[in-house]
């Protein structure tokens, strides 16, 4: 059909999905190139009959990463999981959710114990994989002590934090990942300063970095393709990894259960969550946003900012919140060409 | 092959022998030197099939274990006092799953006051955590415990503590006969777990147990150890057969006989106590002791069984239970609960914080409980004179101060030493 | 293996507890309507044609699309595309360019020959059709296909209708319009020229037929009353443009006017260019804005140099010039005059004022009715008197080959049912698939694809098509654009997004279903299925 | 049962004494136990550490209070202890100075005991001039096993040998010997003097 005399018009490049390109699966797309989710061969290793909350965002989590860790490692895997919702709501005696080894020891010892797993799989020669598994409590606050030194030795775990943001097996209590100005139940929205206070942060994925590990990164469960290619890449390298997931919580961050992946994505999309990969120290790509929207926009869905917005008027600290996301736009470089 | 050696490299020594496969490290005086020593053997090559981890805290040391023992290998590690109470929710972690992790503790005292010297107050700050605690009253009994405490543990997929008095043992150069490879091979079978991390076999470990079933839990940890009382004089039995020496035993005593004192003791102190008994029976006097080598599980009939015949048990133990009185009285009490004749039962708390327990105040001790009995716990060598101005500066003064650090200015006055 | 006990658990074990109890509401797969096909006058299912197109089965395209649609490769180069204009994918980036792609595939059934199935059967009722421009023809293929016997009588010497005479051959080839025709007599339709029907009664009673379907079409231009002396040159623009199709080529002269703002003024004025005027100007009384002309077909004019005159009326026609009224818009819109005026030079003035139906066949039809100079038909597209029915330009709508073939098929329909002693009625539709449906994030940025154009310079001498159809890969990338509004098209979101692993997949193209044992009813399903085709519904307790 | 008490400070090897002293007595069949007085060895601290040898087990596990040998490493701990405190009647006491009895004032303690059971032995000079390291305590084991006879000075140079292998070995040993001579040749002139007396 090409003429010589006709104007040539630039040939779009042939996305095989245009219909889908962030879908889950298409039928268009060699099985191969699917996301591990779409296969009716996943393992599944979360498995229904959980008593997770409706729209729970770890018990996603957790079953992309471990289903992509498990097509990684052709099902050769064991997990460590620390205490916490994943724990409480996958094995609560006489029924476990789990289809892979799976050991729970303390709430914080996950790191140290998968050290001890894959110490054991490594002097009786085997090849079997470790993964240590926990909520942000359990990651980042009590659990922070043995995570540092399981990096700084270098082990071969790839250990995943579930973020959401607080303590949500017990009650919603703030964490140490809990986002400034957040309503929970530690930090109620009462007084002149309501919520989270504004503290220095600490963002665990660069104290992570920090320890110049082979690979470090953040995903979350709004962007599926993301989450299981970083999960299959950490599987191919040896030594410590971590991957931190943010996994929204309707029940702790007020939302409709079914917000669960669009606040994920909001999330991103406003700059507060910024995904990024790192390796041996150094940052080495981020995830660009793709529609951005002002921070605003994903606060107002949740009531845990509900005191954010009551008068009328939003509170200054949506401006400070704001300021935390174009810090991290300009820091991470999230913007694409064309956005920035 | 007898050595004159220091206790902890004979212990690391016997431990390497036992061919584990999984070591985390953790200093802490005085149990350090164990841990360099078996680290030294896998450093060099001596130790093979060995993962040495250099852990970043005691917690993470139980934890590495449990991870190690619950994907099927064996696994050592060892610490003391502050160390064992840091992991100590991971010590009731790793009996809870029934992980045949063995441990030294290098008994030392818990601060504050910090106090790096021996008694027995980090033992029994876990003896409800479901191990089995064996007690070593010198180092070749250290040595041999360490071997017998893989087997019974890897039996009854319990993890067990071998206490081993800190500086008095662990520093303590003596004369040791190290077993050799194949008699330990030969008595110690290789670890086959009960249930083991195994993607071929997958389970989920460590749920989440309601009322519903916990009691039955616990009865079935209780029962478990139980049959340890009847395990350990086998397995005794065995390793006297393999190695031409007894060892430990669930307890031992010493010119029990027709003794109508018996005294009751564990660890290093036991030897100090025979050299007195000796000394006292020279001198016509009826008396004995009881090592107890098995604290945990707590030996109550074989106890009862020796001790029912006595007029007077004397309790001299390196711990004190704040408020109530010795541990170990309390349990020796309870194995001679409901007995028609029982004898009297004298505490005494002695050797706290490393202080010497001396044959000459045993020997008044054992002649005080039966002709000068006491009530209540009795602070062998206690200086009364300064805890009576403790007691009475503390009444007149309410901003008093630090106990200790008044202690220590008092008795620095005394000698006419400048303090600290 | 041996379990430690309630500390240690079998795998999977989970599957007891049964936790589609929580669930308050349940989602539930649906389809919607999508907006495309909801636009569409013919009726096409073009969600349903792209979703074999994007995966690269043309030939199923093609099959799909003309269950509805005879004349794919006519439809795909002179379609209005009102489904473009509803498409949702415009308010992400830009509508999925359906007729480019419906181009494509009419071109490639006509190159690689594919032909329409004939009937399993064949019906012994006979049905008349007049007229063999689009409503025509679709309606003649459409009972063709449901096993009527079916003759056209055309009033002209060939097929097409308006398709032929009203539409320029830049814009459709005649021999893919011939070719598009052909293969509707494959199906058995008899095709009878230079047949005008002037008395339908006789016509019906002598050729034995038992039900009739009028589409006559409406070549009568609208004329204006314009003072204009002698020497003046006033044509009207069916005239232009149907003279076009003869031998002779009517004279415009070297400067055109052609009155009118609709789609024929801008044929007209294209058609002048290429004949060879200077210039070619269009004079409309109203704006740009008010124009019901299409906005490419404008663009397209403006690029080929067609200039245009707005807010004016030709008040005289003088020869060699005339003289037009400046108009300003009053508060409603409404053109009003403001007495300025100003001469243009003119050798042609061409009327392009609009089109009515030659309705003298109808005399003496009983029962049918007539208003606004167009015949009154029921939703069944039948008119007044039974067993006639009417569509296309004679019947009251948009006048466009689209409606027209939409009404064939549908009259089609009518008179099948009436043939067999009953009515019509279409299926019930589902829910339109509107925007807020949708989930539009899985969508990637995808801009749409433009049809090559021929160059400027060639359009202004020649009649070759200016818009030129899609290769390959440029058709499947734009098929591949479609949204699937409504309609789950197997992404496997609901399948991945589920907490609870509630969702059973079928395999291709058997879908998905819920597994109502485990479903919490949290609702991600539906919130996180890009095309809206799962919805909540609260659970009856 | 032969008790010995080693003072000295962190840093001097008093330890390493005691626990070479233990391997000299289980080299000759005997039983022997050594233990340190337990703390934070931080140099320059005072440090006791003790050695019991006996023919049969050692089970008594108190620190010595009644030594039957002092070796005093350094002896500007006199002014801080009691280090002869309990020192049998029968005792040894081995010092290491270069100045007398008299220099620090343990004349009165010296005469206590049985004559030729005290000795003053340059041992730190010994030490640099053979080990070039102020590390006295293989020399006073030279010494102790001059003036008790308790153990054999091949005994005490193959447990030397043995904690330290190789040319310190050899030092420590040289070292030693020359105190070994050094008592020895003082026992018999004290020997010689009693005799005279």
């Amino acid at each position: 059909m090409t003429d010589s005399t006709h104007a040539q018009n630039p040939a779009p490049s042939l996305k095989y999905y245009q219909k889908g390109t962030f879908t889950v699966g298409n039928r268009l797309v060699a099985d191969a190139e699917r996301a591990v989710q779409s296969s009716p061969e996943r393992s599944n290793a979360l498995t229904s009959g959980h008593r997770a909350c409706q729209g729970c965002g770890e018990a996603l989590g957790a079953r992309y990463a471990i289903d992509a860790a498990m097509r990684a490692t052709g099902n050769d895997m064991i997990a460590v999981n620390a205490t916490g919702c994943l724990e409480v709501f996958t094995t609560p005696y006489p029924e476990t959710s789990w289809q892979l080894p799976w050991l729970h020891s303390l709430f914080g010892n996950a790191a140290a114990v998968a050290t001890g797993v894959a110490a054991a799989m490594r002097v009786k020669g085997k090849k079997t994989r470790v993964i240590a598994q926990g909520g942000d409590g359990g990651t980042t606050d009590i659990g922070f002590q043995c995570l540092s030194g399981m990096f700084e030795r270098n082990d071969d775990v790839l250990y995943i934090c579930y973020d959401n943001e607080g303590y949500m097996n017990t009650g919603v209590q703030r964490s140490s990942a809990t986002p400034p100005a957040a309503r929970t139940a530690t930090t109620p929205a009462l007084g002149p300063e309501p919520g989270n206070v504004f503290g220095t942060g600490k963002f665990v994925p660069k104290i992570a970095v920090a320890h110049n590990i082979p690979y470090v990164a953040t995903a979350t469960v709004a962007d599926l393709h993301d989450l299981e290619r970083k999960v299959i890449k950490a599987m191919g390298i040896h030594g410590a990894r971590y991957i931190q997931i943010n996994v929204p919580c309707p029940l702790g961050w007020g939302a409709p259960s079914s917000d669960t992946i669009k606040l994920a994505r909001l999330a991103v999309e406003c700059g507060l969550y910024p995904i990024f990969e790192a390796e041996h120290g150094r940052i080495t790509a981020a995830r660009k946003i793709r529609r951005r929207i002002p921070v605003r926009d994903y606060l107002i869905l949740q009531k845990r900012y509900a005191h954010l917005f009551r008068n009328g008027e939003d509170d200054p600290r949506v401006a400070r919140l704001q300021a935390i996301c174009d810090a991290h736009i300009a820091d991470y470089g999230l913007l694409g060409d064309d956005e920035a | 092959m007898l050595k004159q050696i220091e206790g902890s490299h004979a212990m690391a020594e016997a431990i390497a022998l036992c061919r584990p496969e999984v070591i985390c490290a953790y200093p802490i005086t005085p149990q350090t030197h164990i841990v360099e020593g078996v680290g030294e053997l896998v450093k060099s090559g001596a130790l093979q099939n060995c993962e040495f981890i250099n852990v970043e805290s005691e917690f993470a040391a139980l934890s590495v274990a449990i991870g190690a023992s619950a994907a099927g290998a064996r696994v050592y590690t060892a610490t003391a006092s502050q160390g064992l109470l840091f992991m100590a929710e991971a010590v009731y972690n790793a009996a809870g799953l029934g992980l045949p992790i063995v441990m030294t503790l290098g008994n030392r005292a818990i601060g504050a006051p910090i106090n790096i010297w021996n008694d027995h107050s980090d033992a029994m700050s876990m003896r409800d955590a479901g191990w089995i605690q064996l007690f070593a009253e010198n180092n070749q009994e250290a040595v041999d415990l360490h071997i017998i405490a893989f087997r019974l543990a890897e039996e009854l997929s319990m993890p067990a503590m071998v206490c081993v008095d800190g500086f008095i043992l662990t520093h303590a150069f003596e004369r040791v006969d190290i077993p050799d490879q194949a008699q330990v091979d030969s008595f110690l079978p290789p670890y086959d777990p009960v249930q083991v991390l195994d993607p071929e076999n997958p389970a989920s470990i460590g749920a989440m147990v309601g009322p519903e079933a916990f009691t039955e839990v616990r009865f079935l940890a209780h029962y478990k150890q139980r049959q340890a009382l009847r395990l350990i004089p086998e397995f005794c039995e065995d390793f006297a057969k393999t190695f031409g020496r007894a060892a430990g035993g669930l307890l031992r005593p010493y010119r029990t006989d027709d003794a109508e004192t018996i005294v009751v003791a564990m660890g290093s102190v036991v030897g100090t106590i025979k050299d007195v008994i000796d000394e006292m029976r020279d001198a016509g006097e009826k008396i004995g002791a009881v090592a107890l080598v098995s604290y945990r599980p707590f030996p109550v009939e074989a106890l009862r069984d020796i001790l029912k015949h006595a007029k007077h048990v004397v309790v001299v133990e390196k711990c004190i239970s704040v408020g109530v009185g010795g541990p170990l009285a309390d349990n020796t009490d309870g194995a001679l609960r409901n007995l028609r004749d029982r004898p009297k039962l004298h505490s005494a708390i002695a050797g706290l914080g490393g202080r010497p327990i001396t044959r000459e105040s045993l020997k008044k001790l054992f002649h005080d409980a039966v002709h000068a009995p006491w009530i209540g716990p009795f602070f062998l060598d206690l200086n009364e004179r300064v805890v009576g101005r403790e007691i009475h500066r503390g009444r007149k003064v309410r901003r008093a101060g630090s106990t200790a650090e008044n202690i220590l200015k008092q008795l620095a006055l005394a000698s006419h030493l400048p303090p600290g | 293996m041996d379990h430690d006990f309630a500390i240690t658990l079998d795998v999977g074990s989970s599957a007891a507890n049964h936790t589609g109890s929580w669930r308050t509401f349940r989602p539930e797969y649906v389809r919607r309507l999508p907006p495309c096909n909801a636009a569409c006058p013919a009726g096409e299912d073009i969600q349903g044609w792209l979703s074999f197109a994007e995966a690269g089965d043309y030939e199923a395209a093609w099959r799909a699309l003309t269950q509805n649609n005879p004349l794919p490769a006519v439809m795909g180069r002179v379609c209005y595309h009102p489904c473009e204009t509803a498409c949702n994918r415009g308010a992400i980036d830009a509508a999925v360019g359906v007729n480019a792609v419906e181009h494509f595939l009419g071109d490639m059934a006509l190159a690689k020959g594919w032909k329409f199935t004939p009937p399993g059967h064949k019906t012994c009722t006979k049905v008349l059709v007049v007229g063999a421009g689009p409503a025509g023809l679709s309606a003649a293929y459409h009972l063709a296909l449901l096993g009527h016997a079916v003759t056209i009588k055309e009033a002209g010497p060939a097929p097409g209708g308006m398709m032929r005479f009203g539409i320029p051959k830049y814009r459709l080839p005649r021999d893919v319009l011939d070719a598009e025709v052909a293969r509707i007599c494959d199906l058995g339709v008899r095709i009878e020229y230079n047949q005008k029907v002037s008395d339908l009664q006789a016509t019906m009673a002598e050729g034995g037929f038992d039900a009739a379907f009028l589409a006559v079409g409406a070549h009568i231009a609208k004329r204006a009353y314009i003072p204009a002396g002698e020497a003046t040159k006033i044509l009207d623009a069916v005239q232009v443009l149907a003279s076009m199709e003869g031998e002779e080529k009517p004279l415009l002269g070297r400067r055109v006017v052609v009155y009118g703002g609709g789609n024929t003024a801008l044929d007209v004025a294209r058609t002048a260019k290429r004949l060879g005027a200077e210039e070619a100007i269009i004079v409309y009384r109203r704006t740009r804005e008010k124009m019901p002309a299409h906005d490419f077909e404008l663009e397209e004019a403006l690029e080929e140099g067609v200039m245009l005159k707005w807010l004016s009326t030709i008040k005289h026609v003088a020869a060699g010039s005339i003289t037009v009224e400046k108009m300003t818009l009053d508060e409603t819109g409404f053109p009003q005059p403001t007495g300025e005026f100003e001469t243009l030079e003119a050798d042609s003035v061409v009327l392009a004022l609009g089109q009515d139906v030659d309705l003298s066949l109808l005399d003496g039809v009983p029962g049918l009715e007539i208003e606004n100079g167009v015949v009154k038909v029921g939703p069944d597209m039948m008119t007044g008197a039974s067993g006639v029915f009417a569509g296309g330009d004679m019947a009251p709508s948009e006048r466009t080959v689209t409606v027209a073939v939409g009404h064939g098929k549908k009259a089609a329909r009518a008179i099948d049912a009436f043939l067999r002693g009953g009515i019509y009625t279409p299926g019930p539709k589902h829910e339109l698939a509107s925007f807020e449906r949708l989930n539009s994030w899985y969508y990637g940025e995808a801009p749409q694809t433009v049809r090559p154009t021929l160059e400027i310079a060639r359009r202004s001498s020649t009649f070759e098509e200016v818009v030129r159809g899609l290769d390959e890969s440029t058709a499947l990338y734009e098929a591949r654009r479609c949204l699937s509004c409504g309609n789950c098209f197997e992404c496997d979101n609901c399948y991945g997004v589920c907490p609870d692993n509630a969702v059973i997949k079928l395999g291709p193209g058997q879908g998905f279903k819920f597994n109502y044992d485990f479903c919490k009813g949290c609702g991600l399903c539906a919130s996180e299925c890009p095309c809206g085709a799962i919805a909540m519904a609260p659970e009856e307790i | 049962m032969f008790q010995s008490r080693i003072h000295g400070r962190g840093g001097q090897g008093v330890v390493t004494g005691a626990e070479m002293l233990s391997v000299a007595g289980f080299m000759e069949g005997r039983h022997a136990q050594a233990f340190p007085s337990f703390g934070s060895e931080r140099t320059g601290a005072p440090v006791v550490a003790f050695c019991r040898i006996d023919d049969k087990e050692i089970r008594l596990r108190e620190p010595i209070q009644d030594p039957d040998c002092v070796i005093l490493q350094d002896p500007t701990l006199l002014r801080l202890s009691d280090v002869t405190s309990g020192l049998r009647p029968d005792g040894y006491l081995i010092v290491n100075t270069t100045k007398t009895f008299d220099d620090l004032h343990l004349r009165a303690l010296v005469d206590k005991l049985p004559p030729g059971h005290a000795v003053i032995v340059p041992a730190t000079e010994l030490a640099l001039k053979h080990v070039r390291r102020a590390a006295p305590n293989a020399a006073l084991l030279g010494a102790f096993a001059a003036l008790t006879g308790l153990v054999h000075f091949d005994s005490v140079l193959r447990a030397i040998h043995q904690a330290f292998p190789g040319k310190v070995g050899d030092a420590n040993g040289a070292a030693a010997r020359e105190a070994y001579d050094l008592v020895r040749t003082q026992e018999n002139a004290s020997h010689e003097r009693a005799a005279l007396a």
